[in-house]
């Protein structure tokens, strides 16, 4: 019988080293741990996950979990994370972010990937804040919210990020409470699961600047939507729920079968390029001279 | 002029009428003879309608110039007469078309030989369209240079043999009509022999993305930008065969990011754009250095500032490429040909993954756009180093540090997924496993050891390069002890030789000082290398002088005297020899 | 101690301790007595759990400094008494919370005064609760320090006020325990005496804020990033009152655009950020400089590169401020302190107009956040002027030329609205008028000719503002003959100043250039300024010297022995007096 | 009786000194010329409007009308128009640019405009194309569709520019075709006059590059809803028309009466910026100073 080889994945191999500098109670060490949860129960290795953020306090999430991370810029994980995933398509690439991070500074690459639907997941840790700057509106802060930056109130209508990841053409679209874990790991690891792009909406509550949108605020405010028949297949029914505004529902609202992009690449993805030999077969040499003669 | 060894050729209409398909048959009609060619492209940012010209220089031997005066030109539309006949050579022959040219072209100049071509009355056969009258034209054209013009209907053959076999006769059938006119009409005395090698006949970009093949690219990733565009084009259609990425991303900030995330995974990555979307790829450039991500960046500079003249020469992005926020390390080339850009394209991609920092490859136009002949690329002059890259580390290796502090500045790089040795790359400041120093440990005595030691690290890499010979010194070309040096750098490479032959020819003692690596710099050496000149003159395609002020900066060597060029259109040898003449700048 | 003129005092705990807090509580107290403040915060990029301290430099004359050995520390956390009480001066008081610090510390070191203060013990009353312990130790600290507690008491009325009365009593209460805790139990001997002079107790970004407003600000639009957010978050207040526009926008690229678009329709507008925010506007700041735009873009530098150390310090911008594909015009401004970023905001909304282009401040972490006292500001010195700005032109005015060709490069600005000439401004290389000639016309010789007016004249600016002794030379300051002399530029005035003052106090002959003009430099009298000067040394909060470079490749001169810092830390005046004898730069 | 002041404003007047240089037949000549008449009917007179593009051939498109005009940066036409609008909002502004500017690069300004409902429009010449660059795939071409830059065939889903709009909360959505300039040019002027953020999408094909989506693909395939009875009050009758497969509709989909952003500065845009006297007046700096005391 195999003993080291199938050595069980646990919690255990999920933890990081370094402490989560997250001010206690903040909302995203709910995720983290939900994450680490989900990882650990589909039974993924920890060094077969790669986990791309931008910057905020949210994304400072690949930093605290003991898989492979890269902390890169402020809006930008998706496109890294794409790049990362088409050279190797055999890790499981996550991203993840603020807000801030993916409906502010980064929501071109959030439509665009979108459409695209590389087979990656998406976290969005959404506290309606922008934390790390410490507390200016951000794309889901509620229209007349006093923030550092709108001190006489937000002027702008919020995002509904749900609504634009349909309207984008995503092929799996959830949202999430980091205060309800039972419901966000079961999403997680379907998202994971899911052969294209996954796009989970998280509220994960900014305990010290946003007094609005608190883990009280979710509880009051949120129901799953599974409870209510849901249909996942359809866009129109998931449209609907998205555009609800007296009360907010948590869940896959939406699930479509649709060719990931690796689909279109399979002659070059027949193995992950990392794996490719490098450097030319005279024949090709060859080929590529000719071309021009 | 039969004892020529080489004829310009202009070609000149509007965009639409064909200039470049009469390009391409013309200029492979020469390459397969053996003959070497050299063409310029000027063209405008309007996809109809605009005056285009192609101009095309022939000859026995390397060309290294587009040349100024045409010695036979082919004239499409109504504008191309007032452009063109005044830059001819005197005596020399244009084919035109009359039913766009109605006018006596006499009345412009009178030193000229003029033939209209009647398309109506010549091609009067079945499946022949007006708009092939650029193929008559040709015909007339490759006949009176004295060219095989089997050559030419063999090419009609391959280009269209998939559009069918009635394409490839009907093209054949009016180009025969153009042959023949010239016969019974012409009389140049113009004939050009080939060595019978055949040669490739491509673009600067065309050879940078083989060069990138060739190096094992596999991941590119770029959004459109002229005059880099050609490179996509080009990769885009060789991807399946070669077994790459080609990604089109939403805009430059994506395509740099895209290719960083592909280099971090272990795959040889690079982007293309122009100036303006090179802006939006700075912060990505730092990341990259930060990161000590493997990455290339292949800036194509176009005339400036802002969108400037998207279609138009200039050499005024150094300062661009050597921005970004704090100090990074970085290299920057700039290829000095097209055969050049082909090697320097496989070499950046070394040179990123031995020192884990982004390379810069600066393009520009000119070189990226215009044809010309090339001997066959020799491929196994390229060999692939992947430096301190490491698929997996022994069992029981000790737990690894993505950013080991070592003498070179450069670290042992695993790549990700390796089992037991994860780890977080972060763009904040971090210590030698990754982790951050300024979430709550900056401003601490830990914390400003360890950036202490991570940015000298990261910094120390540009003096490796140095150290290990890996950054080449500028060629010095012609007599070591010329009375004066011409200083370039990129593209000018040929112009300059030009201009030194002629100047020389003409008694002049001159030589020629060629940077292709610009940075970083070898100050000693540089020095001693400008001290070895007797009076230098810098060459730049620009009006503030970027790279003198850049060696200045790097080296403390002032360059005193400039020739610069800054209208949008490239150099060629004899503005060079103008320029040197008229300034007296030597004395010969 | 008694005679001492000034304290430094240091406030240390965790994120969240309020220790902003109880800084604002103690630099009013001292700002409003009249005496002079220089505080520096050291914080880090978490929210809480990190380790922050404030250092307040206390003095009855100007403090350049914040000072490196505090002569009183407060301590809040568990992790304070390791880091600070290394750092005290001999004999220095340490207050601190016995709740949360419960070791014996001297046996860290012996030579300083330890206080525990119980708040259980000693708050024991209704209303209460602990996180007002930094109230405590405060009333301790600044009745030991010799304060006027009654300045302090009356702030918490103000402060509170809109909380309602218990809040207020409640802190005065708290206050005061720690005020009779103090008069029991110590003995410091410290008294200052301030000149009863109210002082402005802010920081850079709040006077660029005012500086701005004064300047005539209309638009301001900025995307948070540290350490610029400050300003946005002070204009954002001022909005309704000084009747401005202030939009956060989605990123950068809309930031700067937004204000360009703003700049463009006629009013005042700016925009902030810090190095990889600005790199995010590279291309939009070379879109000004074509569509001569009046804009003023402001990068608060931070240590790089990339993300970096969001919340330490670095000069390290300056090559990013100098890049943007092609050339263009553009002045860069580093003010030397919280006064000076005032005027200098100001002014340079004067400059963007006059010379219609991007302006840009370099500011830095330290410069923009630490707080200071400053005089109330005398707005008197700002004037507003327009340059060569119109609302309208006279009935019967010759058609408009946007782009007209001038001999000073600056071309009458029209506002756009004016009924009978509308114009059109491309990114593209245009004429007079604004039309475009990349177009149809790129390459075509009158095209060739537009460009080769458009463009030096638009440089040609760069020479106007040297010519209009726009550009300010450096500042010398000190024996104009001495032997050595210190060169700085930005936020470093302060510190060098204060190591040329301790230095000559040591015997030395020093003096101090500083540059707060940085571009475009005036070669010529840059040069006999240089050459006045014996022997030169450059301070630079970087480590590649970047200023440095900047002076070698605008004006010749080389730098040659250099003072760094790039830890991530401001210099101090000790620091460099420390460099100068250890690299026995002076010879005294 | 007024005669100078009251002279009644004609297309003429709008018509530019510089020829288009777009390629004969391109789409964007329909758009221009409705433009125009739109402009003229409304009896705006040319200078109070400043039109804003990108860069792209229909980006050209200020260069060759008789109004204010600002030729930008790829992608950036959006947030420099607002930047004017809040600074004079006595013009009317207008932004223009292609598919590429505004639903490739520029998307994310795309979205924030639409959310924050500054009081402009916004047209879109969309020809599923990169024209300028000469024919790669845009962020509308087809799936499949061979382009320079996919010769194997477009691997990503077209984006849906109305639902998107939508979703974004634009007050205004519609959609013309510049071979339909009856229906066109009462779209923009309903469009210029809605008060808030008014986006047209505008099929405007390339006759160079794009040899699908055509003059004749368009009029094969459009239909026009208002004839249909199309309730433009209702999102979600103009996200069920906007996800409709089989058909393309053409008209205003959605109009929401919804406060435009200067509302929410009303006091400080009680007349335009650019007619405020600079400089602060005595008492305003007296505050400023005592702030920091
Ligand atoms: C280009 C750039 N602009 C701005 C910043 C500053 N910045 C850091 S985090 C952040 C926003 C944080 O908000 P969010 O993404 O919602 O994350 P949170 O902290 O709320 O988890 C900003 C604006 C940056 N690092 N880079
Ligand atoms: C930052 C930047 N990236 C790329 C370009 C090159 N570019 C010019 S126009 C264009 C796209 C044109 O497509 P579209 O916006 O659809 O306009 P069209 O020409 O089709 O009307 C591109 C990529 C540029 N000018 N600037
Ligand atoms: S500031 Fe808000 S988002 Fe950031 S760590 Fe604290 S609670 Fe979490
Ligand atoms: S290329 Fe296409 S979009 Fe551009 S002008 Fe020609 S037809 Fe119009
Ligand atoms: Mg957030
Ligand atoms: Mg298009």
């Amino acid at each position: 019988m195999p003993e080291i080889t199938d050595k069980p994945v646990t919690i255990a191999d999920y933890k990081g080293d370094v402490h989560p500098d997250w001010c206690p109670g903040c909302g995203d060490f709910g995720v983290l741990s939900v994450l680490q949860r989900a990882l650990a129960e589909m039974g993924i290795p920890a060094n077969e996950v790669m986990i791309v953020s931008g910057i905020g306090c949210s994304s400072n999430l690949p930093g605290f979990i003991n898989t492979y991370g890269l902390h890169t810029l402020h809006g930008r994980s998706l496109p890294i994370a794409q790049g990362f995933k088409l050279a190797n398509h055999a890790m499981n690439v996550v991203a993840c972010g603020g807000d801030g991070d993916g409906y502010g500074i980064g929501v071109g690459h959030f439509i665009h990937a979108m459409r695209r639907n590389i087979d990656m997941t998406y976290v969005v840790m959404n506290n309606s804040i922008y934390g790390l700057t410490t507390g200016q509106t951000s794309p889901t802060s509620g229209l007349n919210m006093k923030t550092k930056s709108t001190p006489f109130g937000n002027p702008e209508m919020p995002l509904n990020p749900i609504a634009l990841a349909l309207s984008a053409g995503c092929s799996f679209v959830a949202r999430g409470f980091s205060g309800n874990p039972k419901q966000l790991v079961e999403i997680y690891k379907a998202a994971v699961k899911h052969k294209g792009f996954a796009y989970i909406d998280t509220f994960s509550p900014c305990v010290t600047f946003n007094k609005v949108n608190t883990a009280q605020f979710y509880r009051d405010n949120t129901y799953e939507i599974e409870g209510e028949n849901h249909d996942k297949t359809s866009k129109a029914a998931a449209l609907e729920r998205a555009l609800e505004t007296d009360r907010i529902g948590t869940g896959i609202f939406y699930v479509q079968e649709r060719s990931q992009y690796e689909e279109f690449e399979k002659e070059v993805l027949e193995k992950p390029l990392v794996q490719h030999e490098l450097g030319l077969s005279k024949d090709l040499q060859h080929k590529l001279i000719e071309q021009f003669v | 002029m039969s004892e020529k060894k080489n004829v310009i050729v202009r070609i000149a209409g509007a965009a639409g009428d064909g200039i470049a398909s009469t390009g391409e048959l013309f200029g492979k009609t020469c390459s397969r003879m053996g003959l070497h060619v050299m063409a310029y492209n000027a063209y405008q940012s309007a996809i109809r309608g605009g005056h285009v010209w192609l101009q095309l220089n022939v000859g026995e031997e390397k060309t290294r110039c587009h040349g100024e005066q045409p010695d036979v030109a082919l004239l499409l539309n109504k504008t191309s007469p007032e452009v063109h006949i005044p830059d001819m050579k005197s005596g020399g022959i244009v084919f035109y078309d009359i039913s766009k040219i109605k006018e006596d072209l006499s009345v412009i100049r009178d030193d000229l030989q003029y033939y209209g071509l009647d398309f109506k009355e010549l091609c009067d056969f079945p499946g022949v369209s007006p708009v092939m009258v650029n193929v008559l034209l040709a015909g007339a054209l490759i006949q009176t240079v004295g060219l095989d013009t089997g050559v030419s209907l063999e090419f009609f053959k391959e280009k269209f043999t998939k559009k069918g076999d009635e394409i490839v006769e009907v093209n054949q059938k009016v180009f025969n009509a153009g042959v023949a006119w010239a016969k019974a009409n012409t009389k140049s005395g113009l004939s050009l022999k080939g060595d019978g090698k055949k040669r490739m006949f491509m673009t600067g970009n065309d050879a940078i993305g083989m060069g990138l093949l060739a190096g094992g690219l596999k991941s590119y990733a770029a959004y459109p930008m002229s005059p880099a565009t050609g490179i996509l084009h080009y990769l885009s259609t060789q991807a399946k065969k070669a077994k790459i990425i080609v990604k089109q991303t939403e805009d430059e900030l994506a395509a740099a990011n895209f290719a960083i995330g592909a280099g971090h995974a272990g795959v040889r990555a690079a982007t293309a754009t122009s100036g303006g979307g090179y802006c939006l790829m700075v912060e990505a450039v730092g990341l990259a250095g930060m990161l000590e991500i493997p990455v290339v960046l292949i800036n194509v500079q176009r005339g400036g500032p802002s969108t400037g003249l998207p279609t138009k020469q200039e050499q005024a992005d150094i300062k661009l490429v050597m921005g970004g926020n704090g100090d990074f390390p970085r290299i920057v080339i700039a290829p000095k040909d097209v055969e050049d850009a082909f090697f320097q394209s496989a070499r950046a991609l070394n040179l990123a993954e031995k020192y884990q920092c982004p390379v810069i490859i600066l393009s520009d136009l000119f070189l990226s756009e215009h044809y010309q002949t090339v001997d066959p690329f020799d491929f196994s002059k390229i060999s692939i180093e992947r430096g301190k890259f490491m698929k997996e580390l022994p069992a029981g290796a000790a737990r690894y540090k993505r950013y080991e502090v070592t003498e070179d500045g450069i670290s042992p790089r695993l790549m990700p997924g390796a089992a037991g040795h994860m780890y977080c790359s972060g763009s904040d400041e971090h210590d030698e496993n990754g982790e951050l120093i300024s979430d709550i440990l900056a401003g601490l005595p830990r914390a400003i050891d360890v950036r202490m030691k991570m940015h000298p690290k990261r910094m120390r890499k540009e003096e490796t390069m140095l150290k290990e010979n890996d950054i080449n010194l500028p060629e010095i070309v012609g007599p070591k002890d010329a009375k004066l040096t011409l200083l370039g750098w990129g593209s000018t490479f040929d112009y300059i030789e030009e201009a030194c032959e002629t100047l020389r020819a003409d008694g002049l003692s001159v030589n020629h000082l060629h940077f292709t690596d610009l940075y970083p710099m070898d100050r000693e050496k540089l020095v001693e290398v400008f001290n070895s000149c007797n009076e230098i003159v810098a060459v730049e395609n620009n009006m503030s002088n970027q790279m003198s002020k850049l060696i200045l900066a790097e080296t403390g060597f002032e360059l005193k005297r400039f020739i610069n060029r800054f209208d949008g259109e490239p150099f060629t040898g004899e503005y060079i020899v103008n320029a040197v003449k008229e300034k007296e700048l030597a004395h010969a």
